[in-house]
């Protein structure tokens, strides 16, 4: 028996599940108008159980109350009836498939921002004011957490007129149940406030409100913290003993625990361990939270792989995990494991492009799955075409030739891919240098695996011409040749004269960081923080100066602590609010001249090495030489291609000598990973 | 604290302008945080705790076993650590209060009548209120068991799995129940349940106990037991997660044939990091890390392993871990206790080269 | 001599069958091979023709011109025979045994010649030819009266006849399935063979009847992967066994790696390892190819589970895993020693009703030990679907299951199989249900074919047939498949030797627009994988796997995909590196329900 | 000097997923040996069990050869198996049973109590002259051979290499013969003995740590960081220098030993 303990069912309540793994409530940021789940969101959970899910949650912070700002997320909107219908449909999505789902429900008390419809006054159990979400509250008074206890029955009655398996009630993340729980939120003196027992008094009335409104038999699971990791507020010790009552109070069924509180931006950054986070870090929390549980634990959190599950429950440190993200990249992981298929996942890296779209209020997407979400038209599994097959040469192997390279040979294509590198992966190659960043490159990783599996003809380590690409007789040729560093931008910084370098060099090793560096990154995503990241883990001395209002500016709530982290812990300089001007030599320094944003006014640096990251310029040299032989063009449709539907050129019938050509990613103009690999899936599915 | 201020001091170049001239900050002493040293004064009751050393130094089951001890004392009760076999590391952090060291009971000979006869000594010299043992198979399970054997009136459990200062827990009937009662005199402990992780330091002071070097000058093992030597089988013949000695493989492996003859010269298993797995270099059970093994052995040689955390999870009950590198800055450099920077396949070589030279110069001598 | 056999139950009246038997049943196997049949039709059909007419002619003292040239004529057809005898033997294939073997085309020549001189009108002879005419009948007939006495040859002959008349399972002439082990009786001490004399006589009549055609050799999985069984030579060993003497002058091919001349039996003496060695035995895969090969319906595999019956009983001496494999079976009833309850874990997704006493079923589910397996839930996954899709009324046994015993009884631990059989039947007996379906061909045989003797009869169905039926009554809709691929399909010997089931699968196939590629060997004649009899678990080292030939056999068509019906084949086959993808006829007829 | 009475003794196991009774392995693996050992010395062999001789786990241990299966029922154990062994050159006996309280001290105390050597953890035994040369287990790929003197007690190792032969034929002409169940003594000092409650619910052991105050933030620090050492870092000189600077930290550290 493969996974013994993790394909071992499991009883919540009075609800079997099939298997140990299940995905956590998250917010999709999907639902459509009014706060109902339509047919994306629908869909993207389908795809789940297709893919041999046991069982999900949905609608991280789907609220119960009307003073919950529903504009900001998305989320579901358990306060009205409406929401039964399409929830029924979601039910029986799942169930089609064997699948369970339930629901999360909260309210999210100081946890939001006023400043959106219906621009409430928020209430927390004493007003204090959240830091993150600029959550200004008032003091909840008791008829207020009357109301709100009602709304809970009301919501968890709704959700089981849907039909759908369970509710989880939040208590993390500091909504408002924890926020009574909490000393740092609850300077009660009434008996809401002041002893524990107090404090936990609304939440176990909310939970006996809830069971006596669904009945003994409807599961309903606590989701709470294991340590807040605040000087003032819940301990482990603390927590330990909330969960204890909560589960001998015989009316939850699990508990699902994560660690780290969530209401400052270093805190945030721990829930959804990005990959510079060890592995399962809060296990040992969830276990501590076990020991004194009489209802199964649920843990989440930095659990990706099948085997490091496996351990978990085999070692019997909780008893279900969490592996939502890793469900983000690869829906089918379950069926993959059962099929022996454990090296065709596509694994999670934690690169964390889901969640921080999701903390700018965008909606969640995959960093390399493009299908994610878009399960209405792009496929996660690319079927064999039934028409004709053709010979397709993919130019480039970074993310976008190689995702290019993939869905081209599994429609059953003739694919030559030509790489001017000795290996594939591109660009990200390089962000995998930076430190803590070396898991970007399991995302290459898996198309190099998949692209050999698929036995594509992988011509590396030598730049294709057009004449090389003509000789292949191709019928479709796709341009995915990116781009370079683009530091011809302002000639005055010097780089044509040796007075600067570019992140490319810093990071491919090509320069060697030297003790003074200025790094001068106007882009503010990932890149130039690495590569500063990159020198000063080199032992230098590093100033960052950019235009933006803040150092990596560009980069998502999850990330920008960690990077904030190593900022401060390293004694990096961070300037923001300044254009670099020029850079000029003086004896063997390098003197950067600087100018404010906001007043102008120029100002020096001496350094013995300025770094430059501006971003990429499309390579169109190819482009160029094969545009006018092409049948196309080289143009894409884009109506077509923005409605998923086939290329019309692919309909045209092709004579000898003649052939399509279309680019994608960086080399039309600079993307992002995600950018690239839709690009690519979006052409190529219909090949 | 530091103090600084907060504004960066310039100066104004030739063409007027403020220019700050980036140089590394002086050098600030941030103090270490020491843990706080706990001292028994006058104290009168001990807690013994009895343990073999291996290669000079105490393995992680043997600290957990003094930590144990060390968590139960009270201000008023002294942790001894009566170590069998050389010691050539500092106990402070691992929770004794005072050490005897008994080199010449080391546990790769065979010597049971002499080792009861000297840890009975020491017991009978001190009284102590519980001694505490590892049970591993080492050589303490077997002593510990011949030891509650030869004093009946002390109350004993081994396998103990769980205690605190009032219980132990084990397992009974074969694994299959748990059975709980209070704390006996000897506790035989299994591995893996007391955190070895100390808040506090010791004094771990060396003490010569004039009873132990009596008993164990007047004693040798002429008894029923002849100890014929002890051996070691091949590495290809242990599972990864036994080995003692791994040499593991990463991206910065070219070569894999130089690499398997190094193991070979080395007699030590094979490891590899999950991107050389990947890589189809090797097979998937070899892979050490979060989603491959979790591996303990006392050598881990890590060659062209950058040291990914997942990486470094698997790894992190090794004992020495050694590393090949081209990067300085790798995070498996932060893990290593050594590690030399240079061309993996180059040194590899040299390192087969040097071990041929090695053995065959021991065989020489040996002849 | 036979008679040092154990005693069989038998009757006189058993010899009345012989002529329909040799014509009919007979008939068949040999027909496979048109070439000997008919130079045996012409050899033999020529001497007996031959002999009855000098006995009619001469005995009864006719002296007819008529019936002499009827004599000559007949003698002319098995001078024919013998000739393309002859002609054969000038260059002997392999299989075939050489010594008094290659000296028999001479000696029948010689016999029809004689006859023939002598038959012509005397007259026309002179007194020379006359002598050398009488001498060269002498010789002949020397061959064939003292090879039938003595062991030479021609024994063949009559041991072959009286063998047709008392062959140990009477069924199988009538055109029923005999394919079962005989039940032993373990209160009486019965352990199976240890020495020759333990067969029953009609069993070493049998081995007496061999004529050492080679077939069963050609047929063999693990000669051909040169693991060291010869099912000839084990069966010519039995015969120096029961004659007491050494294996010096078996002239065909030894067990691979295993020297001749160094073993020698007696009636009396334990046969293990003196005769024959531990590891031949325990080579066999028990797939029943040897049996279905022989011209002289001797049964191969009754003789090894016999004689490794009293290896595991009386000495506990099962090699490789077995050993664990069987203390597993005694233990927890699974041959992984795993927990009952799980053997159904992958289903609860899927929704599917466990049984409950009281509660009637149309279809009992019973999976096997393959469903602890990811692999085989997949194919059981399908199963279900399809089942689903034809709205049959099933249920799966969950904990109640218990292994069928199937593996214990071919690595000869009766007991064990006693045991979970009597278990098993007790627990069906709690139960209610019309009929068994399986997806596991060994659950399919031990079931049906087995259990009868301990009292469970059961209406067991492989899971192809069922689903035929569904198919062809309309009940089963099935879509029609995107397999465009190359396929050829793979019987598994528990289905096609065992249970004759060969065309519900290719029916199947067909069915949703499957073209099956052959492969050489199909069908009853099929390779098997090499995962039966517990031989995975003995683990007899050979040059080569079983598998890997049978890959190759599917190789060599050109198969992109080899379709099964089998837990057990899919893993023996899936253990390939370089290999077809390998689907379940389930898997493939599940894929199709997309397309109804 | 010649083995002339060799014991095994034997205790009934249980099926850790089934439950069923059965022999216990490691008892069985000694038994393997014993039989052996008694057939190729013509040795008398005594297999004991103490307990209960209705166990349907002792029929195991006539299938795995033993001929007869004497069984003591009389209390307390360790006296009673002595006062039965007071002749026998050499007891055989697993390492560690599978019910009762597992402690595997059992052939410790018999030793004592007999005030003969014992030599747990064997791999295989050899006789030579008038010693029995054992190979012990150690862990990590580690053996030790030690030569004791007879009589003694030998504990064998699971991972002995030893193979089982279990025949049915032999369970069903063995026998099970109960000794005199009156005491044989009527000793009764404390024996190491402490009152175990069997704790109604199976639960993973809690884990024993040492209280720490950390701050919020030294709790998150302490959860996904690990302590780096930051070790020595050989930056200069050419790979013989640095090929031999890994092997003096080897040799330091007695991790080779050329």
């Amino acid at each position: 028996m493969r996974y013994p303990h993790l394909f071992m069912p499991i009883t919540l309540g009075k609800l079997l599940l099939p298997n140990r793994i299940y995905s956590t409530a998250h917010a999709e940021v999907y639902a459509e108008v009014g706060g109902m789940p339509g047919e994306r969101y629908i869909k993207y959970y389908e795809e789940k159980a297709k893919g041999g899910l046991g069982m999900a949650i949905c609608g991280g912070s789907s609220p119960v109350s009307l003073d919950v700002p529903q504009g900001a997320w998305k989320p579901v909107n358990l306060t009205t009836d409406l929401v039964i219908e399409p929830l029924a449909k979601l039910a029986e999505a799942m169930h089609r498939h064997g699948s369970k789902i339930m629901i999360q429900a909260t309210h999210m008390g100081r946890r939001s921002v006023f400043a959106s419809d219906p621009w409430p006054h928020l209430v927390s159990p004493s007003g204090v004011r959240e830091p993150v979400h600029r959550g200004n509250a008032k003091a909840i008074e008791i008829e207020e957490i009357n109301r709100i206890i009602r709304d809970f029955a009301a919501a968890a009655k709704r959700v089981q007129a849907a039909g759908l398996d369970g509710i989880e009630i939040s208590a993390a993340h500091q909504h408002l149940i924890d926020q009574f729980w909490s000393p740092r939120t609850n300077q009660r003196n009434d008996e809401y406030g002041g002893s524990l027992e107090n404090r936990m008094r609304f939440g176990l009335q909310v939970l006996n409100t809830v069971r006596d409104a669904v009945g003994a038999n409807f599961c309903i699971g606590l989701r709470m913290c294991a340590d807040e990791f605040h000087d003032d507020g819940l301990d482990h010790e603390t927590l330990k003993e909330i969960a204890q009552a909560m589960s001998e109070s015989g009316l939850i069924d699990f508990i699902s625990v994560i660690g780290s509180g969530a209401d400052t931006h270093n805190k945030v950054a721990n829930c959804m361990p990005p990959m510079a986070l060890p592995p399962e870090p809060f296990v040992h929390l969830a276990a501590g939270i076990k020991s004194v549980s009489t209802v199964p634990i649920l843990h989440a959190q930095g659990i990706r792989d099948v085997t490091q599950a496996e351990r978990i429950i085999a070692n019997g440190l909780v008893d279900m995990v969490g592996m939502t993200r890793a469900h983000i990249a690869d829906p089918y992981m379950i069926m993959k494991i059962r099929n022996g298929q454990e090296d065709q996942i596509k694994q999670c890296v934690g690169a964390n492009h889901c969640i921080d779209r999701q903390y700018s209020g965008q909606d969640v997407l995959c960093v390399q799955n493009a299908a994610t979400s878009r399960e209405a038209t792009m496929p996660h599994i690319i079927t064999k075409s039934k028409g004709t097959k053709r010979r397709v040469v993919i130019v480039g192997a970074g993310p976008a030739g190689l995702e290019a390279a993939r869905v081209a040979a599994e429609r059953g294509h003739e694919v030559i891919l030509f790489e001017k590198n000795t290996s594939v992966g591109g660009q990200v190659n390089l962000a995998a240098k930076a430190p803590q960043r070396e898991q970007m490159a399991g995302i290459i990783r898996w198309f190099d695996m998949e692209t050999k599996r698929l036995k594509i003809d992988r011509r590396l380590g030598g730049a294709a011409d057009a004449a090389m690409i003509l000789a292949e007789k191709p019928s479709i040729v796709v341009l995915a040749t990116g781009g370079s560093s683009h530091t011809s931008q302002v000639p005055a910084w010097g780089v044509a004269e040796g007075l600067a370098v570019s992140s490319w060099d810093v990071l491919s090793e090509k320069v060697a960081p030297k003790k003074n560096v200025l790094v001068y990154d106007t882009i503010g995503t990932h890149a130039g923080f690495g590569t500063a990241d990159f020198i000063a883990s080199r032992g230098s001395t590093v100033e960052i100066v950019t235009p933006d209002a803040k150092v990596a500016d560009d980069v998502g709530g999850t990330t920008f602590p960690i990077f904030y982290r190593r900022l401060y812990a390293q004694g990096m300089i961070a300037t923001p609010n300044y254009y670099l001007e020029r850079v000029y030599a003086e004896g063997d320094k390098k003197i950067a001249v600087l100018r404010n944003e906001y007043t102008e006014i120029l100002e020096e640096r001496e350094v013995d090495q300025v770094v430059i990251e501006n971003g990429s310029l499309p390579n169109t040299e190819l482009y160029w030489a094969l545009k006018e032989r092409s049948k196309n063009r080289g143009q894409t449709d884009i109506e077509t291609l923005f409605s998923a539907k086939p290329q019309p050129a692919l309909s045209q019938t092709l004579t000898t000598g003649e052939f399509l050509l279309f680019r994608i990613g960086d080399c039309v103009s600079m993307h992002n990973i995600h950018g690239a690999i839709y690009d690519a899936l979006r052409l190529c599915k219909d090949f | 604290m530091m103090r600084i201020n907060p504004r960066r001091s310039a100066k104004i170049s030739a063409a007027g302008l403020k220019r700050i001239v980036l140089t590394a900050p002086a050098n600030v002493e941030t103090p270490h945080p020491h843990k706080p040293l706990l001292t028994k004064k006058n104290s009168k009751a001990h807690v013994l705790v009895i343990a073999h050393s291996e290669r000079g130094t105490l393995n992680d089951h043997a600290r957990q076993t003094i930590a144990a001890a060390a968590i139960l004392a009270d201000a008023e009760t002294k942790v001894l650590a009566l170590i069998l076999g050389e010691l050539t590391e500092d106990l402070t952090s691992a929770g004794a209060d005072e050490i005897i060291v008994l080199p010449e009971l080391d546990f790769e000979r065979f010597q049971p009548k002499l080792e009861l006869a000297s840890i009975s000594a020491v017991i009978e010299s001190v009284q102590p209120m519980h001694i505490f043992m590892p049970d591993n198979a080492i050589g303490d399970g077997d002593l510990g068991r011949r030891l509650i054997a030869s004093q009946r009136t002390k109350t004993a459990a081994t396998q103990v799995v769980e205690f605190d200062a009032n219980h132990v827990a084990n397992f009974q009937a074969g694994g299959t129940l748990l059975a709980q009662s209070a704390l006996p005199e000897i506790i035989l402990l299994a591995p893996n349940c007391v955190d070895a992780h100390l808040p506090f330091a010791t004094s771990a002071e060396r003490s010569d106990s004039t009873v132990t070097n009596q008993t164990s000058a007047n004693q040798t093992e002429t008894s029923n037991y002849q100890d014929l030597g002890l051996q070691t089988i091949a590495a290809t013949e242990i599972a990864l997660e036994e080995a003692d000695f791994i040499v593991s493989a990463g991206n910065g492996v070219q070569n894999v044939a130089t690499f398997e003859s190094l193991a070979h010269a080395l007699e030590a298993s094979i490891g590899a990091s999950r991107v050389a797995v990947d890589d189809g270099k090797f097979a998937r059970d070899k892979q050490i890390g979060a989603s491959g093994k979790t591996v303990s052995a006392s050598a881990y040689l890590a060659i062209g392993i950058s040291g990914a955390v997942q990486h470094l999870q698997g790894i992190k009950d090794c004992r020495h871990v050694i590393a090949i590198n081209t990067d300085a800055s790798a995070p498996m450099v932060k893990r290593a206790d050594l590690t030399v920077i240079g061309d993996a396949e180059e040194i590899m070589q040299t390192l087969i080269a040097l071990i041929a030279v090695a053995k065959l110069t021991k065989l020489k001598v040996a002849a | 001599m036979w008679r040092t056999g154990k005693a069989a139950v038998w009757s006189w009246a058993q010899l009345l069958t012989i002529p329909k038997r040799y014509f009919v049943d007979l008939h068949h196997v040999v027909a496979r091979e048109p070439y000997i049949a008919h130079t045996h039709v012409a050899t033999a059909g020529g001497a007996v023709a031959a002999i009855f007419l000098v006995a009619l002619n001469y005995g009864l003292m006719h002296y007819s011109i008529v019936l002499n040239w009827a004599i000559v004529v007949a003698t002319c057809i098995m001078f024919i025979g013998a000739f393309f005898m002859w002609l054969r033997r000038r260059k002997v294939p392999l299989r075939l045994s050489r010594g008094a073997w290659n000296r028999l085309p001479y000696s029948l020549l010689v016999f029809a010649l004689g006859l023939f001189l002598v038959s012509l009108p005397v007259t026309s002879l002179s007194n020379g030819i006359a002598i050398l005419a009488i001498l060269l009948l002498l010789l002949g007939s020397a061959e064939l009266a003292l090879g039938i006495g003595l062991g030479g040859p021609m024994k063949h002959a009559v041991a072959g006849l009286l063998h047709l008349a008392f062959h140990p399972r009477q069924e199988r002439f009538s055109s029923k399935l005999s394919t079962g082990l005989k039940s032993l009786n373990l209160e009486n001490k019965e352990y199976g063979i240890n020495k020759p004399s333990d067969f029953q006589w009609n069993q070493l009549l049998g081995f007496d009847a061999c004529v050492q055609c080679g077939k069963c050799e050609t047929a063999c999985p693990a000669f051909a992967a040169g693991q060291p069984l010869n099912p000839k030579k084990l069966i010519q060993d039995l015969v120096v066994g029961l004659s007491s003497g050494t294996d010096a002058n078996f002239t065909g091919s030894p067990y691979p790696n295993i020297p001749i001349g160094k073993h020698a039996g007696s009636p009396n003496q334990t046969i293990v390892p003196s005769l024959i060695e531990a590891q031949t035995l325990w080579s066999c895969t028990t797939c029943r190819a040897c049996v279905q090969e022989c011209p002289m319906l001797i049964e191969h595999v009754d003789a090894i589970v016999g004689m490794r019956r009293n290896l595991t009983l009386t000495q506990g001496g099962v090699p490789g895993t077995a050993q664990q494999t069987l203390e597993n079976l005694r233990q927890t009833a699974t041959v992984g020693g795993l927990d009952r309850n799980a053997r159904y874990y992958w289903a609860i997704d899927l929704d599917v009703k466990t049984i409950q006493p009281n509660t009637p079923v149309d279809a009992l589910l019973v999976a096997g030990e393959g469903a602890f397996d990811m692999r085989y839930q997949r194919t059981l996954r399908a199963l279900i679907k399809l089942l689903k899709a034809a709205n049959v009324d099933f249920a799966v046994m969950g904990a109640l299951e218990s292994d069928t015993g199937d593996t214990a009884r071919r690595l000869g631990d009766e007991a064990t199989f006693q045991m979970l059989a009597k278990r098993n039947i007790a627990t069906f007996n709690t139960l209610q249900f019309k009929r068994i379906v399986t997806a596991d061909p060994h659950v399919l045989h031990s079931l049906k074919n087995e259990y009868p003797a301990f009292g469970g009869h059961y209406e067991v169905l492989h899971h192809t047939t069922l689903l035929a039926q569904l198919s062809a009554n309309g009940q089963l809709k099935l879509g029609k498949s995107d397999e465009t691929r190359k396929l050829t399909y793979h019987d598994p010997c528990y289905l096609a030797r065992y249970n004759n089931e060969t065309e519900s699968p290719r029916a199947l196939l067909r069915s949703v627009g499957i073209s099956i590629h052959e492969m050489e060997r199909s069908g009853l004649r099929g390779r098997c994988c090499g995962g039966g009899g517990g031989a995975p678990l003995t683990d007899i080292p050979g040059k080569q796997r079983i598998p890997d030939i049978r890959i190759a056999d599917a190789s060599t068509i050109g198969a992109e995909v080899v379709a099964v019906g089998c837990p057990q084949c899919t893993a023996m086959l899936e253990g390939v590196v370089e290999r077809p993808e390998v689907l379940d006829i389930a898997e493939l007829l599940a894929a199709s329900l997309e397309n109804v | 000097m010649i083995i002339k009475r060799i014991a095994v003794l034997i205790s009934a196991g249980r099926h850790p997923t089934s439950g069923q009774p059965r022999h216990c392995r490691n008892d069985s693996l000694a038994l393997t040996m014993a039989v052996d050992l008694a057939n190729s010395h013509s040795t008398e062999l005594d297999v004991i069990h103490a307990g209960n001789p209705e166990n349907p786990a002792l029929a195991n241990y006539l299938a795995l050869g033993a001929d007869e299966i004497k069984v003591i029922t009389a209390e307390p154990i360790i006296e009673n198996l002595a006062a039965n062994l007071k002749d026998v050159d050499l007891i055989l006996t697993g390492s560690r049973a599978e019910n009762g309280q597992d402690s595997g001290l059992l052939p410790y105390l018999l030793a004592v109590k007999l005030n003969i050597p014992i030599v747990a953890n064997a791999l295989e035994i050899k006789q030579m002259d008038d010693k029995l040369e054992v190979l012990q287990f150690f862990p990590k790929g580690k053996r030790r051979r030690v030569a004791v003197k007879l009589p003694a007690i030998i504990a064998i190792h699971p991972l002995a290499f030893v193979e089982l032969h279990y025949a049915y034929a032999r369970e069903q002409q063995g026998k099970i013969v109960v000794l005199d169940s009156r005491s044989t003594v009527n000793n009764t000092v404390a024996e190491n003995n402490l009152q175990w409650q069997i704790q109604p619910k199976m639960r993973k052991p809690n884990k024993l740590k040492a209280p720490e105050n950390l701050t919020g933030h030294g709790r998150l620090l302490s959860a996904i960081t690990s302590e780096n050492k930051g070790g020595t870092v050989v930056n200069e000189g050419n790979s013989v220098e640095k090929a031999q600077v890994i092997l003096s930290y080897l040799r330091e550290h007695q991790l080779i030993n050329f």
